[in-house]
């Protein structure tokens, strides 16, 4: 057991650090929100070429740097840390992580466009009436054609191509019967309609009618046991991104406590705002004991049940830091205009991310604790 | 002891029940359901009708034209506005100021503001908060000069920065806690001021809250000239009012008949959403959030109608009133939790945004539209009128003689 | 409505306080305690001839006082304040209310013995596989004959009467063909295994072999029904002995605060303490209020599901308030030595009596919350 | 990163299996199976096989007695241990003692007094608490006046009263914080004694606890005559000695592989306990609360491990130990709820008193046979060693810097 980075996960971590301290304060992000768009294709510009970030969990033979969920949890956390929009988590994490279990020409040909920023891929998978179950779809794929509506596609309006799930046979909820697509974002017959999302991002309805789907898109054909695998890969990801966003939201709040001052004292000497803070701290430490837990078992039999637990984890952490950082900070954390309000939006989303603390730990049992 | 209604309340809940049928304007039924934020004319609206009928200050006093309707008449007309949804009142004039004026002011400010407030022509907030001085109200340092003017009468001249300033964009008079003695201790030297809106010096600034919303103000006090009769109770004294309508302030804000509409509401909202095959009120772990939700809301609603007996029986509204703010708060945030977690993935999307005001089209359930700026917004409710940590420390004072 | 008492209910209170504190004080109560017979005959013969707080809850017809639920409340509450032992839960509530809505000639009969305070009764209604499910019976009554097991039968050890829940028909856990039956607790075919409770009273396994029952023992044949009411009245009223129990452990715990010194101040003076005590406090009051609730709708439609919603609230009061006094004493407060851990336990118990607090949620979801 | 086992942890662990199979008193699980209390010769029985077999002390350095045991070994070796239900060590002479003298104590100290620990030969006891010094244990008086002996030797005086003394009734030894300058400051002038039980003048008397227990004492010294070579490190410098002892005892008290062990315990009862027709398992809500047991504890363990690796690469247990002892009683005092919860009825029946040691028949389940002792037993764990709210303290005091 070993529960240290490696020299080059440390630097990778510190370069992104550094470049996202230097180029990604709060106001340069807060105007990119206000305009609207999402992201900052500059930014992701350098990642692929300033930084080389985008290939740190592909292999060499794809160009990248030879990592993996090591490599992404890192990342993932630095993108907490500044409450970064743009699409890693789609298209490194979850689309690349698709392409990575598939492998073959398919991977061969669309890896190094991720490395090199120019493809970008969006995870077209949860359904309106779906809610968080990824066997309960109504987008079908039948003889070449899909049809369907995929809801609140993350990054879908600058997407390069979007992986998609659809029915190929079976009841609506059947675990059998459902192919992972790669088809590219313009194919005639997807519509879109885009709009913002309370993080700052764009996501987007995607809708198919009669999208013509050759063989050479189908990644796989029975599918659902590889989702629920790149889901959770995601999800270990978001635990990450979550730390980096629980971390700041903490360290904000202490800060804050320490200045700010009521009934001639800082707050921060309030015994209650002491074990307040403290018990916040408790939560963050216990996140990332989870997300690193969940992170190494990825490759074992363990996997599903890490994730959902370390998701069940993260999500009341997410929840109980995010609130109380509010609280403590007062009105002025409800703002616009402190980073504070923006760091508890993204934690109140990942809240419910890949499926609510319910949701997986409903899962959980079901995989560990049958009766 | 007993929990049955007279014959008389129950023909007076028919009555009621009846009126706001016939009476409360249906349009906003349609906002509600769609949504959309209330503006000023919707408030307005059914504060017109209230005001016609006689109806729009039942908690006053008889002769400055409350209702005189019984404790229990209260309960059910509470009860029966927010079972039907009707949209609820501003607290600023109604419940907060007129109180005060009523209680503490003279035969002229009453005169002048109280059929004011009855018929809304007043729009008010409320001047408390300043960026220093949050729970701690004491530390205020708006300043208040007496002088004389050249008129020969008194006038203060008022100096300093007020913030979470509710509507006070649309204002026309707002109460103000202002330092009347600097060198007096913190809770002495404060008066109680009545400030038309209009008076040149003053600049309201919007703060925009995470959901978007322009809820919230600062206002910016520049050389300010108020005369002095517009200052309720003695100079120096306003502390007596602040405390009076801070525990006035903390009853309303249990809010049980708004709750349980909207307990109500994600019911319904969960016997719609699909989970899995099944409704996700079939859900056993939410089905559970809604059934200690209701017990919560219950042991909330019962606490508060002993509180309202012990009232009616000769005791104003104490320190246990700080109960019912923590609790409703509590109540009142956890409902948002529940509507955001029905939301599911629908709960990111985020409108208000796209576009200033760009309304125009939305995705998902309209129960999903704005949970998250709704979620984002009630976190101020256990903040506000004195922060829940506050609220603790009253209680730990005032009743458990900490 | 109205949320005063008369003027008899208060001094029915006062009299059994003033009883209370002059007789039945913590030194006393522990002596009964370890005497080991679970209860002090003495106290039952002063309850019933001193006091006459015994005919309180019944009709002046049967030689009471004309009170009902009210009564129960106001009584339970004061024995909940001096952790009474005596059988007034198991006798009054239950058997004098069974028999109340029975009527009829075995409540002449019956009744006037209770408020002489000769006669006893004890509820045999759970089984050791039937949790707390009423329903779930395989004591059986055929042909006249009862056999099967009760457990832990609260007061049996000196009891009169056993009031006995015996399937007569259906399934294991079938609504119908349950029967309540009233039998002499000496009848033949009964034995007993006598324990004491964590709480100091005594209660017993009950096991019937071949006992003879007559119809004029069975007080109704299709009893399911009339069950769950007494249970919902005996839920009230222990709600009530729980009010009483937790004012208690928050006046003493609330005393020692001000008393015991730590660092150089009294505890008390530590905000987090002070705001424990608070939310206390809070769980005390919304437990009285659920309470009332509960008592004052008895006779009502929403009997039962007011009696579950007021044992979940009361049962989490009972553990919050229960654990943070005994917190808050710190290592005096688990030792036999003093009052405040006997209150505890008391309200340890009281959270699974009639039902734990999942139980009543599931109940209550069952009444008022289907989908 | 990595959290595999290399070949040769997994060899370890085949050979600490086979040990534990090959060599625990089989007469010991039957005793924890039947619920009964272990006794003195019980926690001894095991000790003995350990110390025999040279892991009794994998904490300890290899030089006083250590096994030399990577931080995984070590892992290993208590999940091992745990999974097997074997006996708890007693603390006090081997966590807690043993390192204050292999750290602090004289050559002769080492000499005399680690071997006998290692042995089991001397039974230790822990002399910190008094009456009036719970949570704030320096404010302890119980005093250690020195002298000269007749025999021209240096000697303590000491006077005063302990209190909570675990197992003082079996004790050959206890350590003891006593004060040997009463003019300083609080933590200053406290000094660390090994004082042999024996000594005339010293009484010890039960304290009985809510389960019915015999675990904790008084202890009362009246002119107990202590040498002065008994006392560990600096005269009036004890206080070091027993930060770092307390930091010592929480790593050990996060008891993450006994939580495991009795969460499946737990689960068998549940699975063993009819609720409605089906397994009390099968209650979705039951089973939600050990799905969340288990969520915790993974959290737990998978912090215990990284504090361990820190540990392993440098620090040692610092502030960040208060956590564990936090969460760590918290789920072990959770477990006993369940526990209770899962008897259901059968949770009241206390057969302890019912005359003194007589255990000779029981009703209900075993599972449920102390279930509501073992849970008010355990409330102790989140007030003794620091409560959790001084742990919250000393975190924001020393991690957060508040």
């Amino acid at each position: 057991m070993d529960f240290n980075f490696t020299e080059e996960q440390t630097m990778l971590r510190d370069m992104l650090s550094r470049y996202l301290a230097d180029t990604y304060d709060f106001d340069t992000r807060q105007k990119v929100v206000r305009e609207g768009k999402g992201w900052n294709p500059a930014v992701w510009k350098a990642f692929a070429e300033e930084l080389g970030i985008l290939g740190a969990s592909f292999s060499e033979a794809h160009g990248g740097l030879g990592g993996g969920a090591i490599e992404n949890m890192v990342l993932m956390e630095e993108m907490g840390r500044a409450i970064v929009l743009e699409p890693y988590l789609s298209t490194v994490v979850i689309g690349g992580g698709a392409l990575k279990h598939v492998g073959g020409a398919v991977a061969d040909a669309v890896i190094p466009g991720i490395i090199a920023g120019t493809t970008r891929i969006a995870f077209a998978a949860y359904e309106p009436q779906g809610r968080f179950y990824l066997n309960d779809l109504t987008t079908t794929l039948k003889g070449g054609m899909l049809n369907g509506q995929k809801a609140v596609v993350e990054s879908a309006a600058h997407a390069t191509h979007l992986l998609v799930t659809a029915r190929t046979g079976g009841a609506q909820r059947d675990a059998g019967g459902i192919a992972l697509l790669l088809i590219p974002a313009d194919a005639p017959g997807i519509t879109r309609r885009d709009y913002l999302t309370v993080h700052g991002t764009s996501a987007s309805e995607v809708y198919f009618e009669n999208v013509a789907v050759g063989a050479e898109h189908v990644l796989r054909a029975d599918a659902l046991p590889l989702i629920e695998q790149i889901v959770d890969e995601a999800t270990a990801a978001v635990c990450a991104e979550a730390c980096g966003v629980l971390k700041v939201l903490h360290a904000q709040t202490l800060d804050y406590a320490k200045q700010r001052k009521q009934f001639g004292k800082a707050i921060g000497d309030f015994q209650v705002i002491q074990h307040r803070l403290v018990d916040m701290f408790m939560e963050v430490e216990q996140a990332v004991s989870m997300t690193m837990m969940a992170t190494l078992k990825l490759d074992t039999p363990e996997r599903s049940a890490a994730a959902s637990m370390a998701k069940a984890k993260v999500g009341k952490a997410a929840k109980f830091v995010g609130q109380n950082a509010v609280q403590i900070h007062g009105g002025i954390g409800i703002t616009q205009e402190l980073a504070v309000g923006h760091y508890f939006k993204r934690a109140t989303l990942i809240e419910n991310l890949f499926g609510s603390v319910d949701f997986h730990l409903s899962r959980y049992e079901g995989i560990a604790l049958a009766a | 002891m007993d929990l049955n209604f007279s014959a008389e309340d129950v023909a007076f809940r028919e009555e009621v029940r009846a009126f706001i049928r016939d009476h409360y304007p249906a349009y906003l039924h349609d906002k509600i359901d769609e949504g959309e934020e209330m503006e000023k004319q919707d408030f307005l609206a059914w504060h017109k009708v209230l005001h016609a009928k006689g109806w729009i200050a039942p908690a006053w006093p008889v002769e400055y034209g409350g209702t005189g309707w019984t404790a229990t008449q209260r309960y059910i007309w509470s009860e029966e506005t927010a079972r039907a949804d009707c949209v609820r009142l501003m607290p600023f004039g109604l419940s907060m100021v007129g109180p005060v004026i009523y209680t503490f002011g003279t035969p002229e400010q009453k005169a002048k503001f109280l059929p004011r407030i009855l018929s809304g022509e007043d729009w008010w907030c409320q001047g408390y908060s300043e960026p220093g001085s949050g729970s701690d109200l004491a530390s205020l340092r708006t300043r208040a000069e007496r002088f004389t003017g050249e008129d020969g009468k008194e006038y203060y001249r008022v100096n300093g920065q007020k913030t979470w300033t509710t509507m006070a964009q649309h204002a026309d008079w707002g109460f103000f806690l202002v330092r009347t003695d600097p060198a007096a201790k913190m809770q002495e030297g404060i008066s109680f001021l009545l400030i038309d809106m209009k008076t040149p010096g003053i600049t309201v600034r919007p703060i925009i809250t995470l959901g978007g919303e322009h809820e919230v103000n600062e206002v910016w006090l520049e050389d300010v000239i108020v005369p002095v009769e517009n200052r309720v109770f003695h100079e120096n004294k306003g502390w007596t009012c602040a405390k009076f309508l801070l525990a006035h302030e903390r009853t309303g804000i249990a809010g049980v008949a708004a709750s349980k509409r909207n307990v109500e509401r994600i019911k319904q909202v969960a016997r719609n959403t699909a989970d899995g095959g099944d409704a996700l009120l079939a859900n056993p772990f939410f089905k559970r959030k809604i059934a200690e939700l209701e017990v919560d809301l219950a042991a909330l609603e019962y606490t508060e109608l002993r509180t309202l007996a012990g009232e009616s029986s000769g005791k104003g509204p104490g320190p246990e009133s700080s109960l019912l703010k923590i609790k409703g708060t509590e109540i009142q945030q956890r409902l948002t939790e529940l509507a955001l977690e029905a939301a599911g993935t629908y709960g990111a999307p985020y409108f208000r945004s796209m576009g200033e005001g760009d309304n125009s089209f939305a995705v998902g359930p309209d129960s999903a539209r704005r949970v998250a700026p709704v979620y984002f917004n009630m976190r101020k409710t256990s903040i506000y009128g004195g922060s829940n940590e506050i609220q603790r420390n009253i209680i730990a004072k005032m009743v458990l003689g900490l």
